[in-house]
């Protein structure tokens, strides 16, 4: 089996499309939340959050969409904390959000051992499993591919195509992408620059936390301290290579995965003939080589980063 | 007498398998009213030794837990606070008066558990999950390995490191990756592989843990690690007074009580549990030795 | 009923210490169009701003006239009730979204935000009706950071009208139209007045304010200090009310000129609009002269300032100050070189605005060794050099060691004079150097450009207040679509024309 | 009065704060804030512990305040930590076997290399290319980081380690010396404390500072007074790389001995907060530094004699973050509404 071999095998797309789900989760919600103008460096903490809370939520007795929904309500939670602290008290987003990252993982890991205090082997819920499409799933290649994952990579895949349909679509996309651009835009159409960025701030983060809720709730079963393994940085760097466009996201959280399955495949026939380092460190490599290379051409929402204050010039 | 105070630190979560051995047979001392025993845990490279230090100075009699990263520092402590128990996991050997080391010695029910393996595959390919490459886990995998060599010499075994002890939803991406490859045995060394295993219908083998209630019809058989006896022998001596310097390495094996097999019968033909026990016997009386190998364990091609 | 549409009613406001605004109060009447005048920094913007609910006043209201011409309060400091009055702002600084097209940006916020589906196709039938009948054309499916300054103007105007507003406030909208596109504009209002539309507008252009307008009112330091019929007005009244006296003449003398200390020769820059870019210019300026360029902006000035300044690249000719070529334009070199600059825009490109007055007249000497020895600043001779200069050059401010952006814009400007002046350059570029101050600032700006000349300097003068260039400079080019024309007229007319375009 | 009072006053919310996981977790605040006193300024050991935490978080927060002064986002600290960590280790373990006052100056100027290099890169791509130093820095920590754990399991491994990915020791004579018998307080703090005076004193003083100072206050303006703006943001660069890379060099040579993966525990990602607390002013650093080691140690400690779990100390140290943040704010909006009264025309 070689490298070609493995490109064309469905279990590989398969991996890739599984590694990519909460990627994309996060690239869409990092794209909403820059698209308004917003950096959210929040957003490792808030995978955190979203794992521990669906998960717990689902352990305590709620269904499995009553656990989605409490994760992103979760994610909301901080989003719009961050939203409070870099919105109408214009802070630096930089810092905020890096202090939402080490608050929302505190707060969920604290919770967690406060709650479990005596576990020694983490307590397992019942996962989301592949959906059964009764005649798609025997598709010769599709089958695999697409109709053996569970809802939430099915939720994913509707996101992407919804978060294209409300932003390019509908007005409060153009209202979202404008006052990302320049907010004195939608202030003087007489809408609230603060309602659209703290509302896409909010919304983006309970995406987020969906990508987080996924790790726990359907690529396993079970939280993990440090399971979210900088999975959410990665998505800072995706929205980028993504020049925010949500077809694009997909794109680049597919290549990601896409190179993550690639590597674990690789390194189990080469074995330490070549540093499996090698392979880990490609995604991120390929990330920048994409970002010089669209640097020039990379249309950044011009207000980002730069708060808004009224009658303020 | 005067309850033993014992102090645990620890590098990752109690969750941790290893981490959930030491846990639990200081929990069963306090328990029986023996110890009493507080801990930290998650503690950074960094902080631990503020913490050792900080546990020596609150008059802790016995200091618990596991200095792979930090050797130097924690000998150092040690050699700072004469008159406390140290019992450190620990690759290396122990140092005069107070610092004793523990490692989980298990390489024998690995073996065992790998003779299950090599017998139970059809395809005569294994899949091999781990976290990093350090000699706790390659020992216990070559092991393995060389268990299953004995039933079935034509195996071939794929090896992967996932370069976290934590990343289940990895472990079991790496686990479907072996299994794309060929394998239908998967050894789990990381919490993942096994519901990797359970998702596509072929047989795990557990480690460390005894996950069979988790997992019924899936793990065959796992390599158990009790630190019950290593505990109990270091806490006693504290007790009296009489602790030493010592390797208490030996305490994880099978004689000891440390290391243990178990097979889910119903999984594992009989004829296979008969030579597994036979080799069992062997090595509880001295006269089977497993190698102990710390390479890295590389995949057959 | 009353034919009033709008009364603001003793509106201030005061941004810190700043009063824009003081109990100003002034009433609209249906189909009229009222003409808001005032220097710059009057306070014009302003006020408009509350109107429109950008800013909140100190104190004062706003009545609006509902459906039945009944006069109600507005709610203040929200433009949506601005919008939903009948209120329609066209913005002196764009207010457009540059990364969606313009249709969208001319809908926005006119439909419901939580709808699911959109349908531009009505939105887009209104808009090509309005176009038809204002002539105000613009291409609607591009972003509209592509469009031209021109073209976004039109989008500006567009989204007002698109708002069905019955009041119309229009912020200086000509400034970047040509003249052509600017008659049409005001044809085009004038003919709306008919339906019922009120208009306020503000210019500093006072043709268009005597051609187009009904009513005139005039703002000073914030204050409203007069009003008049345009029918009773003529342009001597209007600025003496503007200013509150008659300017005070610059007195020149005639000194003959010397060598060319000056010289561009075939420079062609090509910037990213034709706004930027240069076509082969040539131009020389000699010791003891003033060189006054005259346009309209946006049509090069602001390369040829930066091509002076040493900022830009050049894809073709040289350079000579003096009458050596500068192989390397850069700022730094330009400096050395001896040429001193004064930018068009002083706050973002004359100070550093959270560094101190004294840093900010050294910023340009710090090689020399009274400012640094050995890389170390030497922070008392860099104040006790700082105090010479704010006492000669009369810098009026809370000090040499607090912050410059705490400068008055007119006390800014005298910084930046004593910078450049300071240092005897043997070339000055004056870019719009007197916009937006006084009286008594410009003035000394002025008499400071003169001594220079006497002094032996060659002074490049560009602005766009062409009463500026007729009482300073010695000879005059024209800048049209990035390439220069001499005049040897001084007739204000026929400069005026060659500005427009028109063959004088 | 602003300036010190609400920093003050917002670190001691962040305290009534810590109360509710406290009490969540079923501890006695009152007793638990005694605890972590104690844990802090309690004895030499205490503040040595809580010392020797701050250091690398004083060269860390220096990286991340000078290259905020000219407006470059230096969010890979993590990562130049990191490189010169490895450059110490590769100097330090054998290389050269000379004496420690020649192999120390050896270790630290690789040390500080390495880093500069590590920030010197994104540098370039940005000012070449115009790509985003946020995420080229970001993403280079991930790098960096795997790059890491590559060396350990090859060229820098111990070969006397028994195969954990470890490297080699530094020479005794390699290693900074403790400051304090018995104490983890070793001389990386003097020369952290030497670089936040040197780094005060260039930024006000010398003609480097007030370039760097006037291109992040302004770039358009500064280059249009004649400042060669990329010059100075690449000195900067190679500035706050070094002093990144010290960071590494002083956790293995002061500290540790040697090099592991798990190094530092986001060293690098808190010395922006402990940057940004200071409103980027390096003796601020010091200050923000200790603050942020006090609590974490402060909390870390009466965490463990609460009983209460050891997440904790994560918590607090949020907790007062966002607070002090907050308190900034504040602070900063009424000095702007002091400022706003007092200015003349
Ligand atoms: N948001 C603001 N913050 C602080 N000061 C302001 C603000 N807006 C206006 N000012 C100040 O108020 C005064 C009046 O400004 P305004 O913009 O209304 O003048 P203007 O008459 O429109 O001038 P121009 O003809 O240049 O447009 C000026 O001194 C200006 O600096
Ligand atoms: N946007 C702003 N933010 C804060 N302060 C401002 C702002 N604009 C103006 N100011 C302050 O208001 C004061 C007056 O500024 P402005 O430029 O309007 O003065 P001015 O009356 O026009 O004086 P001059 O005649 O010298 O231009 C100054 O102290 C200035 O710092
Ligand atoms: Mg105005
Ligand atoms: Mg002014």
């Amino acid at each position: 089996m070689d490298i070609l071999n493995i490109l064309l095998s469905e279990s590989f797309w398969a991996a890739s499309l599984r590694i990519a789900t909460p990627l994309i989760f996060g690239v869409l919600g990092a794209l909403l939340c820059e698209r308004a103008g917003v950096l959210n460096l929040g957003i490792e903490g808030i995978f955190v959050v979203g794992a521990m809370c669906g998960w717990l939520a689902v352990w305590l007795g709620a269904g499995l969409w009553g656990g989605v929904l409490v994760a992103a309500l979760a994610g909301a939670f901080f989003g719009l904390l961050h939203a409070i602290l870099t919105v109408p008290l214009g802070l630096s987003q930089h810092v905020s959000g890096l202090g939402i990252t080490l608050f929302a993982t505190s707060v969920s890991y604290f919770s967690y051992r406060t709650a479990l205090p005596n576990v020694s082997s983490p307590p397992r819920i019942e996962p989301f499993q592949p959906l059964d499409f009764p005649v798609l799933a025997d598709l010769p290649f599709f089958g695999t591919v697409l109709f053996q994952q569970t809802a939430l990579t099915w939720l994913a895949l509707f996101m992407v195509v919804a978060v294209w349909y409300v932003m390019n679509r509908t007005a409060l996309g153009i209202a979202i992408q404008a006052v990302g651009d320049n907010p004195d835009s939608v202030e003087a159409q007489g809408l609230s620059v603060f309602a659209l960025r703290i509302g896409a701030v909010t919304a983006g983060s309970s995406l987020m936390a969906l990508g987080g809720a996924f790790l726990t709730m359907s690529a396993f079963d079970a939280f993990f301290f440090g399971m979210v393994n900088g999975r959410g940085w990665v998505c800072i760097a995706l929205v980028i290579f993504a020049s925010w466009r949500p077809g694009k996201a997909l794109l680049g959280a597919l290549l990601f995965g896409a190179f993550d399955a690639l590597q674990v495949r690789l390194q189990t026939q080469m074995g330490a003939a070549v540093p499996g380092q090698v392979f880990l460190m490609a995604p991120y490599i390929l990330s920048i080589v994409a970002l010089v290379i669209a640097a020039r051409s990379a249309d950044y929402p011009r207000a980002l980063l730069t708060p808004w204050f009224k009658g303020q010039r | 007498a005067e309850k033993v105070k014992v102090a645990a630190i620890y590098t990752l979560p109690v969750e941790q398998q290893w981490i959930s051995r030491i846990h639990k047979a200081l929990n069963a001392a306090s328990d029986r009213g023996d110890i009493d025993y507080t801990f930290s845990e998650n503690v950074a490279n960094t902080d631990y030794e503020r913490v050792m230090r900080e546990y020596a100075e609150q008059g802790s009699h016995l200091i618990v837990g596991e200095v792979f990263g930090l050797e130097r520092a924690a000998r150092k402590v040690a050699n700072d606070y004469p008159n406390t128990a140290f019992l450190m996991g620990s690759s290396f050997g122990p140092v005069a008066p107070n610092f004793s080391v523990f490692d989980n010695w298990i390489h024998e029910p690995s073996y065992l558990s790998g003779m299950v393996a090599g017998a139970a595959t059809n395809s005569n390919v294994i899949g091999m999950v781990g976290g990093y490459a350090i000699p706790e886990v390659n020992r216990l995998m070559h092991a393995f390995m060389a268990g299953a060599l004995e039933t079935n010499p034509e195996v071939k075994f794929i090896v992967n490191f996932i370069d976290s002890w934590y990343d289940p939803p990895k472990a079991k991406e790496s686990a479907f990756a072996m299994m794309d490859a060929g394998a239908d045995i998967m050894y789990a060394e990381r919490f993942g592989v096994s519901d990797a295993a359970v998702e596509r219908g072929v047989k795990a083998i557990g480690n460390v843990i005894d996950t069979s209630g988790d997992y019924p019809g899936t793990i065959m058989a796992s390599a158990l690690w009790h630190m019950e006896a290593t505990i109990d022998k270091a806490v006693a001596n504290v007790a009296k007074g009489n602790f030493e310097a010592a390797d208490y390495g030996q305490y994880s094996f099978m004689a000891y009580g440390g290391g243990s097999l178990v097979l889910d019968e119903s999984l594992v033909p009989a004829e296979v549990v008969a030579k597994v026990k036979e080799r069992e016997a062997e090595i509880m009386d001295g006269l089977f030795r497993v190698n102990v190998n710390d390479e890295r364990p590389v995949s057959d091609n | 009923m009353s034919n009033i549409v709008l009364s603001l009613n003793g509106l201030s406001k005061k941004f810190g210490s700043v009063v824009a605004n003081a109990d100003v109060s002034l009433t609209l009447e249906r189909g009229e169009v009222l003409a808001l005048l005032g220097e710059n920094g009057a306070g014009k913007t302003t006020l408009m701003n509350m109107l429109f609910g950008h800013y909140l006043p100190d104190s004062g209201t706003i009545d609006v006239a509902d459906a039945n011409g009944q006069l109600c309060p507005l709610q203040l400091g929200h433009p949506l009730a601005a919008l939903s009055a009948g209120i329609g702002m066209v913005h002196q600084h764009f207010t457009l979204a540059e990364n969606i097209n313009a249709l969208d940006n001319i809908t926005l916020g006119a439909e419901p935000l939580l709808a699911v589906r959109r349908s531009t196709r009505l939105a887009r039938s209104k808009i090509d009706r309005i176009i038809e009948k204002s002539g105000l054309k613009a291409p609607l499916s591009t972003p509209v950071g592509r469009l031209s300054v021109g073209e976004r103007q039109r989008v500006e105007i567009l989204k007002a009208l698109y708002r069905d507003a019955n009041i119309l406030v229009l912020d200086e909208p000509t400034a970047v139209l040509t003249p052509q596109e600017a008659d049409t504009l005001f044809e085009n209002i004038k003919a709306m007045t008919k339906d019922g539309i009120s208009v306020i507008f503000i210019s500093h252009k006072l043709h268009e304010v005597l051609a187009f307008s009904d009513r005139i009112a005039v703002l000073r330091h914030g204050v409203k200090v007069g009003e008049m019929a345009t029918s009773q007005a003529d342009e001597k009244a209007i600025a003496r009310m503007m200013v509150g006296a008659e300017s005070p003449k610059v007195e020149r003398t005639k000194i003959a000129t010397g060598d060319p200390v000056l010289q561009l020769k075939n420079i062609s820059v090509a910037g990213r609009s034709k706004r930027d870019s240069l076509e082969f210019v040539s131009l020389e300026v000699h010791a003891h002269e003033i060189l006054g360029i005259a346009g309209i902006s946006g049509n090069g000035q602001g390369a040829l300032a930066q091509v002076v300044s040493g900022l830009m690249t050049l894809s073709e000719g040289t350079i000579q100050v003096g009458g050596k070529e500068i192989t390397k334009p850069a700022p730094q070199a330009m400096i050395s070189a001896g040429v001193g600059r004064i930018p068009e825009d002083r706050h973002r490109e004359g100070i550093i605005g959270a560094m101190t007055v004294a840093e900010n007249m050294v910023i340009e000497r710090l090689e020399d060794s009274d400012i640094q020895s050995r890389g170390l600043l030497r922070p008392d001779a860099i104040e006790a050099y700082a105090r010479i200069l704010e006492h000669s050059y009369d810098v009026r401010g809370p000090g040499v060691t607090a912050a410059a952006r705490l400068l008055s814009g007119g006390n800014i400007q005298k910084l930046i004079l004593a910078r450049v002046f300071e240092r005897a350059p043997k070339v000055i570029l004056a870019s719009q150097p007197t916009r937006g101050l006084d009286m008594g600032a410009a003035a000394e700006v002025g008499r400071r450009l003169l001594e220079a000349r006497e002094r032996g300097a060659g002074v490049l003068l560009i602005s766009e207040d062409l009463d500026e260039i007729l009482g300073l400079a010695d000879r005059i080019m024209i800048i049209r679509d990035g390439q220069l024309v001499e005049t040897k007229s001084h007739d204000r007319e026929a400069i005026g024309l060659m500005m427009a375009g028109e063959a004088a | 009065m602003f300036e010190f009072g609400i920093p003050v006053l917002s670190a001691f919310v962040s305290l009534a704060l810590a109360a509710i996981p406290l009490l969540l977790a079923g501890a006695n605040p009152i007793a638990a804030y005694g605890q972590m006193i104690k844990g802090v300024f309690g004895s030499v050991f205490a503040i040595s512990e809580m010392l020797t935490r701050a250091t690398p978080l004083i060269f860390t927060g220096l990286a991340a305040a000078l290259a905020f002064r000219a407006k470059l986002w230096n969010i890979g600290a993590e990562g130049q930590l990191y490189l010169g960590a490895m450059a110490a280790v590769a100097v330090g373990v054998g290389a050269f076997d000379v004496a420690g006052f020649i192999l120390i100056p050896l270790i630290i100027v690789f040390g500080a290399a390495a880093g500069a290099a590590g920030m010197a890169a994104p540098t370039f791509l940005k000012a070449r290319f115009g790509a985003d130093e946020v995420v080229t820095t970001l993403l280079l920590n991930f790098i960096i980081l795997i790059f890491v754990q590559m060396m350990l399991e090859g060229p820098l491994q111990d070969p006397m380690g028994l195969g954990w990915p470890q490297s080699a020791p530094v020479l005794d004579q390699g290693m900074l010396p403790r400051l304090m018998d018995r104490m983890r307080v070793h001389s990386g703090l003097i020369i952290a404390l030497i670089a936040a005076l040197v780094a005060q004193f260039m930024l006000a003083r010398s003609v480097w500072g007030f370039q760097l100072r006037a291109v992040g206050e302004n770039a358009v303006a500064a280059r249009h007074a004649g400042i060669k703006v990329k010059r100075s943001l690449y000195s900067v660069a190679i500035i706050s790389g070094g002093l990144a890379g010290l960071a590494g060099v002083s956790e293995v040579a002061g500290l540790k001995g040697y090099l592991t993966a798990d190094l530092s525990p986001g060293f690098g990602y808190t010395g922006i907060v402990v940057a940004m607390l200071a409103g980027l002013s390096p003796i601020g650093v010091v200050v923000a530094a200790i603050f942020i080691a006090s609590v974490f140690v402060g909390a870390d400690s009466m965490s463990r004699a609460m009983g209460v779990s050891s997440f904790l100390a994560d918590l607090v140290v949020s907790m007062s973050l966002l607070c002090v943040l907050i308190g900034g704010f504040i602070a900063k909006y009424r000095i702007i509404r002091a400022d706003k009264g007092n200015t003349t025309s």
